[in-house]
């Protein structure tokens, strides 16, 4: 699975856009001695379906192609599942899209971000439970404990916390202010990749 | 409110919609005495009114100018100005010029090497290694 | 061609109402406007609404020599009698609602053979300065050897058929470069000249691009 | 010129002795000279009574003989005003015929006497009395155009409506339209004629003012009216003839004055004065005082204006009565052109060429109409384009309230910005 | 779950007696413009519609359901005549007379309640400065004026819109502070057809935009930002200071003093915080603040005074609308409209701003009964290098609803849940959608009703 992923972009590379590599050497390679050779090199051949079409003969009249493009996909192609029903565009798209699309194709896999937790299997008494430990001892059961404890997410825990009437301001409080500590032990370049990495997650919310 | 809506402001394609010339003003310029603007005048006694009549959304502003060479300014949209001295020309030259100065969007001059400019996104998208080829049907 | 495409672009009248440029931008009123009288070429009785004045791509008079095409775009040609509506071949027919409903398009087109990969609202600069044309003109492009949008390309052989879309693009202004000079010399010879040369450019913008439908090309 | 002037270098050899040898008292020096110079009868003359001249002697000289061989006078060809041959050939002649006389017996002068006196001799040369014509103070030579030119349209316009008016009235009464100048232009009288052009030519109605018989006699010259009323015995005429006795229209009288300050007050040019010179007690003006010419044109129907001169003799007539009339010279290439009074008035009265161009674009209706051009008459100033946009007053306002001048100079800050 | 399904009330249209305000229901696309534009009319608001030049004719729009019908009847033309000053007749033609008359028609309502600032001149001491003899040029002027003209044939305006109501147009309230020459009346009103025209295209466009996209888009269209910088690409400029010897071509308005505090005067929603007054939601958006969401400033003072460059222009092209609409009739201000202010480029994708887009996504594949949003990996690189690339789809089922690619998992996810949103929300039935403006056309094809959402994702 790892490897097919791997494989076909590094198979798109070698097969179909050899003359894209091209371009990127050309564009990469400070040898040119002259302009003319610099454009020349840079420029790549069409993509192949834009050049006139022979199949045996080139063929004597207009015709369309479907030629999707190798990008990301655009946002203003609406998924076939979210068009409304009185569309009356869908039955159409979505003949063409069974026709075109390779039917059944295994899905990829997907991210396992967290290990999955079972859902709603506590009792009250095990919430009780819960929120008496955290009364007893704030320090020593923190969520991620309790959590690991109850065999449930700590978002669950904290929902409990909160909804049990247990404040816990000034333990956040303390938790921040050690961060703070941390964040000024960080060296300068580490510094830069996290202001990056906010500015792309803030990017990446936008959608651009 | 789970989505916020950013402030933009839509970008003008002039043409696509209404089309408005960038040239709002034209001013000539003339001197009665002077024998470099003798075309000049020639062309404000017998060409100014086809042109002003052939192109009403050019303010036409003529006044002299005593001891000077004549001009033809023009004022453009942007702000900005082109000016011609049009000093011992013939009335057809400056009629050429002042067509030249109707036409010309105020920009400064530039070499342009690639001949279309969009602002639009691209159609099919930018290139990525990481996507398919087409199928082709 | 492109002069003689422009001539009937000029003339063209069977616009759809919705498609339609503004009245004051069409052609004739566009003349109205801002045409100084050296170039009035379109006569105004050429304008009556009655006269479709598209043609088949096949009578495209690829087959004079353009010198002579400029001397026939001089005068303005009338717009040619309909011809019999453009017959799809079946993929096709199934294929262009496809390529229509897709979100936007792109165009090449060719202007005297040169190709313009261009979209709606896209500014075109010509190597060239159109002669007779003013600020303001509509211009119909009918020259184009590929129409695509994001999934679909409709290739010509080797134009597409100009009954199945409709491309205007706007006349802008006139533009310059900055003049270049050129420094000649020769060797053993103190004598330098200087080359100068300026050239002037026509600036097309793009201002519609739409597929038709199949109702519209067979009706 | 050139000629003239080796003749003077041929001449000056011979002067002296031509001066010598025939002095024609009645001749200026000047043509002493021409006349030495070019004739040769002197030298003949001289041959005559023996006298060989100075070539010949060396000639014969020369050649030891009396007829030498060769050119005579080697020099005279030289000469281009030498016409010594044809003269000697004429010379000859004469010779030969003074031979033959001589052969003849001559006539006995007995009975001739001398003159003592002048009585009786005829009178040869001089002028005639072609002096007392022209340089006598009490003959005046008057040209046919007035020296003075009307300058003023108005008036133009009246002398061209005087002259219409006067050859209908020639025409109607059947006098020849081309005697129209016989008379010099007296008064006016035709101010409150109207004109209506016809399909012949034209109508006119005549105001108690000025009626067809003052108008007809104020044409025809006093000299020959006596001919006129024979020639053609219409009524009008007699009793033109029976009331010319009372009122003479040449004798200026007392009411001239008064009058002459009205056309002070009306119109004051030179042509109205002299017109004045010679006002008869009948006085057409007496009703329209007041009146300046333009409102003279003013009232006359303009219909007049399409008049034909399609027929030769009353356009000539016309044509020849305005410039005595007015001073004015009408060119052919004018004449020619003019169909009906219109075009020739078109010629006649020019709008004066503007000096600046702002009149120029000012003359011309359908540019000032045109709503997206603005003309200035003066350079448009700084302070014009603050004023445009609002900016002046409050500049003025500050500058007065720290009492600074407003513009450099003082007091002239109106004179900026006349627009149009 | 479903946020105002039943009914969507909200506002477009400045938050002023004679705004067009219309409601979105389900039931049909035309109801709601019928409702679109029905003012209620207050006083002064009807001097625009009463006016009437000589020589002009004022054509009512056909069959309109606005204030216009009924406001055109019993008014009556009221000359007024003003010695002119010097300055103002020598501009005059050879054919002005030595008296102008400034022609106004006034409905009889107001005859009594206005003030003519020429009958006492103090009147409008507030803006007309002292030397000018009026507080903004005549309407004579406006037919000499090289500039207006020029401007005139520039907007290739119809014949009919005479040049005086331009002039008219170019004069703001803080200039000439007379209900009967400025612009405030008409600039109401043009305000009304501008946004109506932008909401039905957004609407019928883009069906499923929440509210806040579309606040920043109608704000994006016609907001006074874009309007200033509309009027400045049509050549406009402004005038330096207000006065009867200003060229008519000229925006006048009273620019404000140099280094005032936009702040102050600007709807800005802070200040109202700093004021105390915390509203935040989108109901109290859309009931209480204008159409583009934002606050409505408090009166503080009156028209007359001074204001941003951004909001003259603006109000300035809100007239210009409205002026073609009052004598051209609702075609040619909704062709008008269509090509300067529709016509322009907006990237509408760039327009939101999420928070919790995985959250909301998974909210919506639960409301509209699709599978659960399973991130996938659709293709990676360099995962242990220092620059991965992750291409993450988000799949609904067999389906796949985004895809985003970021050097973390992560991110990954977040810009393909953020990308399945916006191709939600960012449905749009087609390329050329009618608008149900387009109904009042002549013979218009029948009415298909436009698709109208359930409204936006909360959760």
């Amino acid at each position: 699975m790892e490897a097919s992923l791997f494989r076909r972009p590094v198979a798109n590379l070698l097969s179909g856009r050899a003359q894209c590599l091209l371009a990127l050497n050309a564009a990469s390679s400070r040898h040119e001695s002259s302009y003319r050779r610099s454009k020349s090199r840079l420029n790549v051949k069409p993509e192949p379906s834009f050049l006139p079409s022979y199949s045996k003969t080139p063929v004597q009249q207009d015709h369309i192609i479907f030629n999707p493009p190798s990008s990301a996909p655009s946002v203003l192609h609406t998924p076939l599942k979210f068009l409304p029903k009185e569309d009356k565009r869908k039955q159409l798209l979505v003949a063409t899209a069974q026709k075109f699309s390779s039917s059944q194709m295994r899905l990829p896999p997907p991210i396992r971000a967290k290990p999955k937790v079972p859902h709603h299997h506590l009792s009250d008494a095990d919430i009780a439970e819960i929120v008496k430990l955290k009364q007893q001892d704030p320090d020593q059961w923190t969520n991620t404990k309790l959590a690991r404890k109850f065999n449930c997410s700590s978002l669950f825990v904290s929902i409990c916390l909160t909804q049990c009437g247990v404040d816990n301001a000034e333990r956040k409080k303390e938790m921040q202010e050690k961060f703070e500590a941390v964040k000024a032990r960080w060296g300068p370049r580490r510094r830069k990749a996290k202001e990056e990495q906010d500015r792309r997650f803030k990017l990446a919310y936008r959608g651009d | 409110m789970t989505v916020r809506g950013l402030k933009k402001v839509t970008v003008s394609q002039n043409g696509v919609g209404a089309f408005i010339l960038q040239c709002h003003k034209l001013s000539f310029h003339y001197c009665d005495w002077a024998g470099s603007s003798r075309g000049m005048n020639s062309f404000l006694r017998n060409s100014l009114q086809r042109f002003a009549v052939a192109n009403p959304q050019i303010e036409i502003e003529v006044s002299p100018r005593p001891r000077r060479h004549p001009v033809i300014i023009g004022h453009y949209i942007g702000g900005r100005q082109k000016a011609i001295c049009v000093r011992n020309l013939q009335k057809e030259q400056i009629m050429q010029k002042a067509e030249l100065l109707r036409d010309a969007s105020g920009e400064k001059l530039k070499r342009v090497t690639k001949p279309v400019k969009s602002i639009n996104e691209s159609v099919r998208g930018v290139w990525s290694p990481y996507y398919g080829g087409g199928i082709t049907v | 061609m492109l002069s003689r495409s422009l001539r009937r672009s000029i003339l063209d009248t069977r616009i759809p109402s919705s498609a339609l440029p503004p009245t004051f931008l069409l052609p004739s009123r566009a003349r109205y406007f801002n045409s100084t009288p050296q170039h009035v070429e379109s006569p105004p009785d050429s304008f009556s609404p009655s006269t479709p004045a598209s043609s088949p791509i096949s009578e495209a008079p690829s087959q004079l020599p353009k010198h002579t095409q400029l001397r026939l775009s001089k005068i303005p040609t009338p717009p040619t009698p309909p011809p019999n509506p453009l017959v799809l071949s079946a993929p096709l027919k199934d294929l262009l609602p496809l390529l229509a409903v897709q979100p936007s398009h792109y165009i090449r087109a060719h202007i005297h053979g040169k190709p313009y990969l261009a979209t709606v609202g896209d500014t075109v600069r010509l190597p060239f300065h159109m002669p007779g044309v003013v600020p303001g003109d509509v211009l119909r492009l009918n020259r184009a050897s590929l129409l695509g949008s994001r999934d679909y390309t409709l290739k010509g052989a080797p134009w597409v058929d100009e009954r199945v879309f409709e491309c205007r693009a706007r006349v802008l202004g006139t533009e310059a470069e900055p003049m270049r000079s050129k420094v000649k010399t020769k060797r053993r010879n103190r004598r330098v000249k200087t080359v100068r040369s300026k050239h002037k450019y026509t600036i097309l913008r793009v201002s519609e691009l739409r597929v038709k439908g199949l109702e519209e090309i067979e009706g | 010129m050139r000629r003239i002037t080796r003749l003077g270098r041929s001449i000056d050899l011979l002067r002296a002795r031509a001066a010598a040898q025939t002095p024609s008292p009645y001749l200026c020096s000047a043509c002493q000279l021409q006349a030495t110079s070019f004739s040769t009868t002197s030298i003949r003359a001289a041959r005559n009574n023996g006298k060989v001249p100075f070539t010949e002697k060396i000639r014969q000289r020369i050649w030891g003989t009396d007829k030498p061989p060769g050119l005579e006078d080697p020099y005279g060809d030289r000469s281009v005003f030498d016409r010594t041959k044809k003269r000697a050939k004429v010379e000859e002649a004469e010779e030969r015929e003074d031979q033959l006389e001589e052969a003849k017996p001559t006539p006995d002068l007995s009975t001739y006497e001398p003159a003592s006196t002048w009585d009786g001799l005829e009178k040869v040369g001089g002028f005639g009395n072609w002096w007392k014509e022209n340089w006598d103070p009490d003959h005046q030579f008057r040209g046919f155009l007035p020296a003075e030119v009307i300058k003023d349209s108005d008036e133009v316009t009246a002398a061209l409506h005087r002259a219409i008016v006067e050859v209908f009235a020639l025409q109607q009464v059947g006098m020849p339209p081309k005697d129209i100048s016989a008379a010099i232009p007296g008064v006016d009288l035709t101010h409150e004629v109207q004109i209506s052009p016809t399909a012949t030519g034209a109508t006119l109605q005549f105001s108690q003012k000025a009626s067809l018989e003052q108008v007809i006699q104020s044409l025809t010259p006093a000299v020959d009216d006596e001919t006129t009323v024979k020639e053609n015995p219409t009524e009008s005429e007699e009793d033109v003839a029976a009331d010319r006795s009372t009122i003479d229209p040449l004798h200026p009288s007392s009411p001239e004055v008064e009058v002459d300050e009205t056309a002070e007050k009306g119109n004051p040019t030179e042509s109205e004065e002299d017109v004045a010179a010679d006002r008869s007690t009948v006085d057409p003006l007496s009703g329209s005082t007041q009146m300046t010419y333009g409102e003279l044109v003013a009232s006359w129907d303009p219909s007049w204006l399409q008049i034909s001169l399609e027929n030769p003799e009353i356009k000539f007539a016309i044509v020849k009565r305005t410039m005595q009339l007015t001073g004015l010279r009408i060119p052919d290439a004018a004449i020619m052109p003019a169909k009906t009074v219109k075009g020739l008035l078109a010629h006649l009265v020019k709008p004066p060429k503007p000096r600046k161009l702002v009149d120029a674009l000012q003359q011309k209706e359908e540019l000032m109409n045109i709503p997206n051009v603005s003309i200035y008459a003066k350079r448009v100033t700084p302070i014009d384009k603050h004023k445009s946009v609002g900016r002046w007053k409050v500049i003025e306002q500050r500058l007065t309230e720290r009492g600074l001048p407003v513009t450099g100079h003082e007091g002239q800050s109106h004179a900026y910005g006349d627009y149009r | 779950m479903i946020h105002h399904s039943s009914e969507t009330y909200y506002r477009l249209g400045k938050n002023l007696p004679s705004s067009g305000n219309f409601v979105r229901t389900s039931l049909s696309a035309l109801s709601f413009h019928i409702i679109a534009v029905s003012p209620t009319i207050t006083i002064p608001n009807t001097a625009v519609f009463a006016f009437q030049f000589d020589g002009c004719e004022y054509q009512p729009p056909a069959g309109d359901q606005t204030c216009l019908g009924y406001l055109a009847c019993g008014q009556l033309l009221s000359p007024r005549t003003r010695p002119c000053c010097l300055w103002q007749q020598t501009i005059q033609s050879p054919a002005g007379g030595t008296q102008q008359s400034r022609f106004q028609s006034s409905s009889a309502a107001m005859e009594e309640n206005l003030v003519f600032e020429d009958d006492d001149p103090s009147a409008s001491s507030t803006s007309r400065h002292p030397s000018s003899p009026y507080a903004s040029p005549l309407t004579e002027a406006a037919l000499h004026s090289a500039k207006l003209a020029a401007l005139h044939a520039r907007l290739a305006l119809p014949k009919k819109l005479p040049l005086q109501t331009m002039a008219r147009t170019l004069v703001d309230p803080s200039a000439d502070p007379n209900l009967r020459f400025n612009n405030a009346s008409l600039a109401q009103l043009g305000g009304s057809i501008i946004s109506f025209h932008v909401a039905e295209f957004l609407l019928c466009k883009y069906p499923r935009l929440p509210m806040a996209i579309l606040f920043a888009a109608s704000g994006a269209y016609n907001g006074p930002r874009t309007l200033a910088i509309i009027a400045q690409e049509w050549g406009v400029e402004t005038a330096a200071y207000p006065g009867s010897e200003v060229d008519p071509g000229l925006l006048q308005f009273s620019k404000l003093k140099p280094g005032t505090n936009l702040g102050e005067i600007g709807m800005a929603r802070k200040n109202t915080i700093d004021q105390g007054v915390w509203r935040r939601g989108m109901s109290s958006r859309v009931v209480l603040d204008d159409e583009f969401g934002d606050m409505i400033p408090q009166r503080r003072g009156i028209e007359v005074d001074a204001k941003p460059t951004e909001t003259a222009y603006s109000n300035f092209v809100k007239a210009v609308v409205s002026s073609i609409y009052v004598h051209a009739g609702r075609d040619a201000a909704k062709k008008f409209v269509k090509e300067h202010i529709l016509s322009r480029h907006l990237e509408i994708t760039q327009l939101f701003d999420f928070k919790t887009p995985v959250q909301e996504l998974a909210v919506l594949c639960k409301r509209e009964e699709f599978e659960y949003p399973v991130a996938r990996i659709l293709s990676e690189t360099g995962r242990l290098s220092r620059s991965p690339v992750f291409v993450v789809g988000i799949y609904s089922g067999h389906e796949k609803l985004g895809e985003g690619a970021a050097p973390s998992l992560a991110e990954a996810r977040i810009r393909a849940s953020v990308a399945a949103l916006k191709a939600w929300y960012l449905y749009s039935p087609g390329n050329n959608v009618r608008v149900p403006s387009d109904m009042e056309g002549a013979n218009p094809k029948p009415w298909e009703p436009v698709h109208i959402d359930i409204g936006e994702i909360i959760h």
